[in-house]
């Protein structure tokens, strides 16, 4: 058998899936920060497979870019914004920044 | 058994792992460390798909840059050696049980889809027929087609098309609003993380 | 149009006196509440800049705008050589150093359709004679007016004739800058009406003259009199204007344009309003060979024979003409025309405001109560200038006056001038006998122009305007030496006290009685102008016998005259001071009050040198509209006997009253007779003045107690204001206070009675309003307010929950797209 | 054996080779292993000789320059096996792990630096075609790799377990972090200027006489950013005067206070194979590759490696040329690896607070204004001496000779097409079998 694009797809997939699973465990802020760079990443797998895969053309690819550039804006601002809290609760765990609950 | 099957198995086994270690390691730097091969081995996918570029790419922001950045943050916010913040069981299983929903879903959509019609009944090509950029000859030297495409003109597409047929979009605009965009996000980033007034720690517990 | 440099300076000169007074107004209004003293006579000196800038100018216009050498010349009357005067009275139009009427436009104020609303210029030699008068008048009146007024130069006025509650005198500050300003914006407005190119501008400044002149009566605003006085002016004025602006509607429906000359409306030729009515040759039975309106091209065949409307007799409509002559085609092409009796209608209107204007019979009334301004004033505005813009307007309408129209003009004037003669005998304030004269000469000037005598009653305008603001001035001079004492039988022998006014008193009071030595042309300017008037009538006498009436009124009128204007000075002059200690305080004016006086008697006497051969008539008569030379005849209409106009070679004898020419002229001609009768009747109204209040050989008293009835109904001036009190005040207050009653009843019970409702309908909408909305808004807010509490233990504020929402909701979205398309 | 280096040749040389006592013939998948190993094997070589090497000559002219003698007995005159006689004694000592450490990253952190700084061999071109994998986007994926060095010392500094480590890694990552963005800006000057990032083509089109065709001479940007460029780099390997992170006078070692040994030695490994990769690259951008900057020289080579396209196999000419030019290469490159290190033992250490600023407020707004000026520059010749250069021939002329390839879409229309100078990456076939060697060795 040759590789195919369903391969890549279900790489993509775990990572997806993984990226979502680490956001929903993970209490320290930075591991949900890795949990969405990895969903992410599935998005990208997807992307530059299907670029590969189908005649849609180099388009894929371009988006992919245009993820990964956003994803690093994210990850600056995401940061800054742990950092704050951190700098507010003297910790990482998310699950102390509920002050809004209702 | 070709190399280039041989090379997918390897990377996509480490990329899997990768992510596995990001989700099962409680240690935040472990977690960095796995991650650090997850996203490695998914530019090496991308070498496979022969996105030169965009793999190169990955490399530099993602794990040059991005995560060196997560690092920072870690020892920064990092309250004592090697924190360790535990999750309940619970949380756990459910998550897990969610997880493998949602990846058992996304598989059966996969396995269910036939991409051959829907390429057609997308592109009107079939699947056989690879765009420019993936034929023999130029495979992954993408690097000048996605930057003539960032600039808005489409040669891999335009040429050799009946001229009535116009001219393809290019991605200029997406271009530009992003550049702005990361500048805004550069600035914000700096002003949200400078250095504030503490509030004592018997104000938020 | 475009303008050689003379016709151009000359717009220029015009405009810059016109635009001057306005300029000071503006200055002396907003500057004078700013000015902390009110000692200072700024505004008078600038007041009096800008007209007598304003005179310089015109004069200057006028200087340039006529030919002199060809006005000079006397001419000769023989009939051999056809009518020669005619040839003479457009003579000056043959070479003139300008060609005048100089018309055209300001600035475009809107334009509706068809029609332009400007401010447009028209200039002829009457309108630059018109000027000269008005601003060199204008000018004297203010100089006086620095003496006269400078009682007001006080921060505390103390008003002698205002009784306030306490018993003392009403104080206030005075108004001196104001009452320049107020001359200045009058003066303003007067040039306006007098350069107005077109009707719609003559309104506006008609109407701006009769605000003027209500802000002057009204001067003291504090006494009862002088703001009943205003009203009454303004009210009068009214009534006129509603027939002017009829008027104006139906020339604006039926001719289009509102222009006196030929302009052009976006590259489309439009003919004035001269030129649509210009008249055709009496024989001529077509609209053939129309005289021009415009007095630059018209043919001299023209002033043969007698003209008449180019009328359809079947239809009895008017035909309008275009420039060329031929008649007007409207956009659809056929012809355009006007009825008749519109046409009529139309000049009845317009002729309506200028009874209201200047104040004829029967709207007379207002004018001598106008007298409560001060007299400058009533120099100015109520004597010389504005309510000869009545006339003046007449004037310039004389082409759309059909015949009709001018016998009810002519009759008018008659009325008119006989019954303020009549008033003007018994009345014993000086100043209304001025007044009462005003109104008797005016209706000279109508009747002069209702028998077709244009150029005659226009050249009374200007004279009277000398010499009767000389005497309102003379009398303000008394006044003030009389320390406001108006009442003839309180004065008398002032003349040794105040020498210069009583003199030129005199100059003016011959001027206008139009005493003369006979045989020679020497006379002061009113024998002149009367005497032409006169002669007008005479000959329209025997043209249509029936109308005899219009001779003899105003001849036995001038008698009249000369009785009362005698009376006038020897009371106030003559004889033995009547109340002493008055006499003891009287004293002469000082200079910048006499100044214009001797200026002013001047003109009264000089003006008219040369009378119908002298510079001022040929003046006038040089723009006199075409048809009136030649005399007109009314188009017969059924059964009325045919009116014809007297044609000039009529009135100097050179043809009868048909028209054939008179070879020998062995018999005076009607001119030479007129003048002989007139100056007879003046004589004679002089000799009896002299008898009664001169000589005092007779003693008026008897006289009025023999004659009581007469003399208390003339003393009540012929009772018009008891008449008007029953015919129009007290019905309307009736009618008032119907109203009030029925407003009392209906209306208000209705208001409350609805009140009452809306107040009971409201009380029942905030029940419901309580109850129904409010609850509803309540219950929406309250169950928003519990699903947002009971909703919100699903926002625990941590994240993780939050993704596994995110997760279960994608599976959630996924199911349900299985179910709904199974692949 | 020789052909080895001809890449070009290599898995054609293999493919239908038939080893004759077992008779089995060896299919392309296998061909491409064995090619692949065999690359592995020489690069790893060249990557352990070098930074032996460059250890020796450091301490030959520090001690120079300190006015020692350096090393002199282990081997001959010049003690030139020193470095050897470092490597036998290090891989002698304990392997220590701390007990604060952890323990698995601790031991994992050295071969991430070493691994990073060899993944960028693979894209550095020696000779004309002498790379192993001539990737389209070479410099680029040449910076993105360099930059993977930190995560091991950042990864050692932290795992450690120790404070002097802990100050030594954060303030690397810091460095790392701002001193990546000057240094890909200043290698996208020269870029600018020829178009492409293939680093074959980039050297290639510097042939001829250096004044008028190196990029250094090309425009008075490029000319200042070669010298921006080298401070950058010096940075970027945390040479001095910017060594902060192994600071000894203020954090005891630094990041690798705690390490020992065998581990220890390989971050020195990275660092002076990192040394040579940055000069290296620097050789290319800006200083003609393996061009030796004499005219006639290189035409010649140019006109033997001519007649060598076309015919498969190993061609003694061409490979000459490529040998020749390969020691021009290494010599420029380590040319530029003595003047660092000549600096280091020269100028004095700054602060970290000064390497900051220094990065943050001059370099960075430096090299931006060297961009945009550079992106300038032609535009201003265009309009007024209509070319886009002052010297060479237009860069349009010498654009990468290949078939037109519709990979490359616009710019292949204007290809000199007959004159074919070919790199592997250009010759289908063997693009195929560089390519997964290269993804190999990460």
């Amino acid at each position: 058998m040759d590789v195919e694009l369903n391969h890549y797809l279900f790489v993509g997939a775990v990572l997806f899936v993984s990226g979502i699973v680490c956001m929903a465990t993970k209490r320290n802020a930075i591991g949900v920060l890795m949990g969405v760079e990895l969903v992410l990443n599935g998005a990208n797998v997807n992307f530059v497979a299907f670029s590969r895969y189908t005649p849609l053309g180099i388009d894929g690819q371009i988006v992919s870019l245009f993820v990964i550039v956003l994803a690093a804006a994210e990850a600056a601002v995401a940061l800054a914004i742990a950092l704050s809290f951190y700098n507010n609760h003297l910790t990482i765990d998310v699950d102390r920044g509920d002050e809004l609950q209702g | 058994m070709t190399g280039e099957r041989f090379l997918f198995l390897l990377f996509a086994l480490a990329t899997c792992g990768g992510a596995l270690g990001v989700v099962i390691s409680q240690n935040v730097v472990r977690m960095a460390f796995s991650l650090v091969i997850a996203l490695g081995s998914t530019s090496g996918l991308f070498f496979l798909l022969h996105a030169d570029f965009v793999a190169a790419t990955q490399l530099l922001i993602y794990v040059g840059g991005t995560l060196v950045l997560l690092i920072f943050g870690i020892m920064l916010t990092a309250s004592g050696p090697y924190v360790r913040i535990k999750t309940s069981p619970a949380d756990l299983f459910l998550a897990a049980g969610v997880g493998f929903l949602v990846l058992f879903m996304i598989v059966g959509t996969v396995m269910d889809v036939d991409w051959e019609q829907a390429s057609i009944k997308l592109t009107g090509r079939a699947i056989a027929e690879k765009p420019i950029g993936y034929n023999e000859l130029g495979q992954g030297n993408t690097a000048r087609t996605i930057a003539l495409g960032l600039i808005g003109s489409r040669p891999d597409k335009d040429l050799g098309q009946p001229a009535e047929k116009g001219l393809s979009t290019g991605y200029l605009l997406p271009f530009e609003i992003v550049s702005v965009h990361l500048l805004v996000v550069l600035i914000g980033a700096a002003y949200l993380a400078r250095a504030r007034r503490r509030v004592d720690s018997s104000a938020d517990s | 149009m475009t303008l050689t440099p003379e016709q151009f300076s000359i717009v220029v000169l015009l405009t810059a006196a016109w635009l001057l007074p306005l300029l000071g107004f503006a200055i002396e209004v907003f500057g004078g509440y700013w000015q902390k003293s009110r000692h200072s006579k700024a505004a008078a000196g600038l007041a009096v800049a800008c007209i007598g800038i304003g005179f310089v100018f015109s004069a200057g216009a006028l200087a340039i705008g006529i030919d002199w050498s060809s006005l000079g010349d006397v001419v000769e009357v023989g009939p051999a050589e056809g009518p020669v005067p005619a040839e003479l009275a457009h003579d000056e139009h043959e070479e003139p150093a300008v060609t005048l009427p100089i018309a055209g436009t300001f600035y475009l104020l809107g334009k509706f359709g068809s029609l332009e609303l400007a401010l447009d210029y028209y200039i002829d030699s009457l309108t630059l004679v018109m000027f000269s008068m008005v601003t060199l008048v204008a000018t004297c009146i203010h100089v006086f007016a620095l003496g006269y007024m400078s009682d007001e130069l006080t921060d505390d006025h103390v008003d002698h004739q205002v009784h306030t509650a306490g018993g003392g005198h009403f104080h206030r500050p005075g108004r001196f800058y104001r009452f320049f300003s107020f001359m200045s914006l009058f003066c303003f407005s007067m040039l306006g009406l007098v350069l107005a190119g077109n009707v719609f501008m003559v309104f506006i400044f008609w109407e701006l003259v009769g605000i003027c002149s209500y802000l002057l009566i009204g001067f003291y605003i504090e006494r009862k009199s002088a703001t009943n006085a205003a009203n009454k002016a303004f009210i009068v004025n009214r009534v006129g204007d509603f027939g002017f602006i009829i008027g104006l509607m139906i020339i604006f429906t039926y001719f289009g344009t509102f222009r006196f000359f030929n302009h052009e409306i976006d590259g489309r030729d439009v003919p004035g309003l001269f030129t649509m009515i210009s008249r055709v040759d009496a024989e001529a039975s077509g609209g053939h060979q129309p005289t021009g309106a415009d007095n630059s091209q018209h043919d001299a065949d023209a002033h043969h024979g007698p003209q008449r409307l180019d009328v359809d007799d079947a239809r009895s409509v008017v035909f309008l003409h275009d420039r060329d002559g031929s008649r007007k085609l409207d956009d659809a092409g056929n012809e355009m025309s006007i009825p008749y009796w519109l046409l009529v209608a139309a000049g009845l209107g317009i002729f309506a405001g200028c009874i209201g204007k200047s104040a004829q019979f029967p709207l007379q009334t207002w004018l001598p109560d106008a007298m409560e301004g001060p007299t400058p004033v009533s120099a100015l505005v109520h004597s010389a200038t504005m309510v000869a813009a009545g006339v003046y307007l007449a004037g310039r309408f004389y082409p759309m006056f059909t015949p009709e129209v001018l016998l009810v003009i002519a009759y008018v004037g008659c009325i008119t001038l006989f019954l303020a003669a009549t008033i003007a005998m018994v009345a014993t304030d000086i100043k209304r006998v001025l007044a009462y004269s005003t109104i008797s000469q005016l209706g000279y000037m109508m009747l002069g122009i209702g028998l077709g005598g244009w150029a005659a009653g226009l050249f009374h305008l200007i004279t009277h305007a000398f010499f009767k603001s000389l005497m309102f001035l003379c009398s303000g001079s008394v006044i003030i030496g009389c320390h406001h004492e108006q009442e003839m039988p309180r004065m008398g022998g002032l003349r040794k006290k105040m020498p210069i006014t009583a003199y030129t008193m005199l100059v003016g009071v011959i001027a206008i009685c139009g005493l003369a030595i006979p045989g020679t042309a020497i006379a002061f300017s009113g024998y002149h102008s009367k005497d032409a008037i006169i002669a007008t009538s005479l000959a329209y006498m025997d043209a249509n016998s029936v109308h005899f009436l219009l001779f003899l009124v105003p001849l036995v009128t001038a008698g009249m005259t000369a009785f009362y204007m005698f009376r006038l000075w020897f009371y106030t002059f003559a004889g033995e001071p009547r109340d002493q200690e008055l006499y003891d305080h009287v004293h002469e004016s000082p200079w910048v009050m006499t100044a214009p006086l001797v200026v002013l008697a001047v003109f009264a006497a000089g003006c008219a040198f040369g009378g119908e051969d002298g510079k001022l008539y040929r003046l006038i008569s040089g723009s006199e509209p075409p048809h009136v030379a030649g005399g007109t005849v009314s188009v017969a209409a059924a059964g009325a006997e045919q009116i014809r106009m007297p044609s000039r070679h009529h009135i100097h004898g050179e043809v009868t009253a048909e028209g054939i020419p008179i070879v020998d002229s062995s018999d005076l001609s009607p001119h030479d007779k007129a003048g002989m009768y007139a100056l007879i009747a003046a004589v004679t109204g002089t000799l009896v003045a002299y008898i009664f209040y001169g000589a005092r050989v007779l003693n008026p008293d008897d006289f009025r107690r023999q004659f009581a009835g007469v003399y208390t109904f003339l003393v009540e001036k012929w009772r018009f204001d008891e008449l008007y009190d029953a015919i129009f005040v007290r019905p309307v207050h009736v009618v008032a206070a119907w109203c009030t009653t029925i407003d009392r009843c209906c209306i208000d019970g209705l208001l409350h009675w609805m009140t009452r409702f809306t107040v009971d309908v409201s009380r029942w909408d905030r029940k419901f309003d309580e109850g129904v909305i409010d609850g509803l808004v309540d219950q929406i807010g309250n169950v928003t307010f519990s699903a947002g509490r009971w909703l919100r233990h699903v926002q625990t504020g941590k994240l993780r929950q939050y993704v596994m929402f995110l997760a279960l909701g994608l599976l959630a979205l996924f199911a349900l797209l299985f179910v709904m398309f199974p692949a | 054996m020789s052909a080895i280096f001809a890449a070009s040749t290599l898995v054609d040389y293999f493919d239908g080779l038939t080893i004759s006592p077992f008779g089995w013939e060896i299919n392309e998948g296998w061909a491409l292993v064995i090619a692949a190993l065999i690359h592995v094997f020489v690069l790893v070589n060249v990557f352990a000789l070098i930074p032996l090497f460059f250890i020796w000559l450091e301490r030959k002219v520090s001690g120079r320059i300190q006015d020692r003698l350096g090393p002199t007995r282990v081997g001959g005159r010049f003690g030139w096996l020193q470095g050897l006689a470092d490597g036998i004694k290090l891989i002698q000592k304990e392997d220590l792990v701390p007990k604060a450490a952890d323990s698995m990253l601790f031991r994992v952190a050295p071969y991430i630096a070493c691994i990073a700084v060899f993944g960028t061999f693979m894209v550095l071109p020696f000779s004309d075609g002498w790379v192993a994998v001539a990737a389209d986007v070479g410099l680029f994926l040449l910076v993105a790799i360099l930059s993977l060095e930190v995560l091991g010392i950042i990864l050692a500094g932290y795992c450690s377990g120790s404070k002097w480590s802990l100050y030594g890694g954060m303030r690397e990552a810091a460095q790392m972090v701002s001193y990546e963005i000057p240094l890909a800006i200043c290698a996208l000057v020269p870029i600018v200027a020829v178009g492409t990032l293939n680093l074959g083509e980039i050297s290639r089109m510097q042939s001829g006489w250096f004044f008028s065709n190196w990029l250094i001479f090309n425009n008075p940007f490029t000319f200042i950013a070669f010298f921006v460029y080298f401070t950058v780099a010096t940075a970027g390997c945390k040479r001095a005067p910017f060594d902060l992170a192994e600071a000894e006078s203020e954090l005891v070692g630094g990041f690798h206070t705690e390490y020992s040994g065998m581990r220890w030695s390989f971050f020195f490994m990275a660092e002076y194979a990192a040394m040579f990769v940055v000069s290296g690259v620097a050789a290319i951008l800006f200083l003609g590759g393996w061009h030796t900057g004499i005219g006639w020289i290189d035409q010649a080579f140019d006109s033997l490696r001519i007649s060598a396209a076309g015919q498969d196999g190993f061609v003694l000419s061409c490979y000459f040329a490529n040998v020749i030019g390969m020691v021009v290469f290494v010599i420029k490159a380590s040319l530029l690896v003595f003047v660092q290190i000549w600096v280091r033992w020269t100028l004095p250490r700054l602060r970290i607070d000064q390497v900051m600023m220094t990065c943050l407020k001059y370099l960075i707004p430096i090299s931006c204004f060297l961009f945009l000026g550079a992106v300038l520059w032609p535009i201003l010749l265009l309009s007024t001496l209509d070319r886009t250069t002052v010297f060479s021939e237009p860069l349009g002329e010498k654009v990468p000779r290949r078939q037109p390839v519709a990979s490359v879409p616009a710019p292949s229309a204007n290809q000199d097409v007959t004159h074919r100078q070919n790199s592997i990456s250009d010759r289908p076939s063997q693009r195929v079998t560089a390519k997964p060697e290269g993804d190999d060795r990460r």
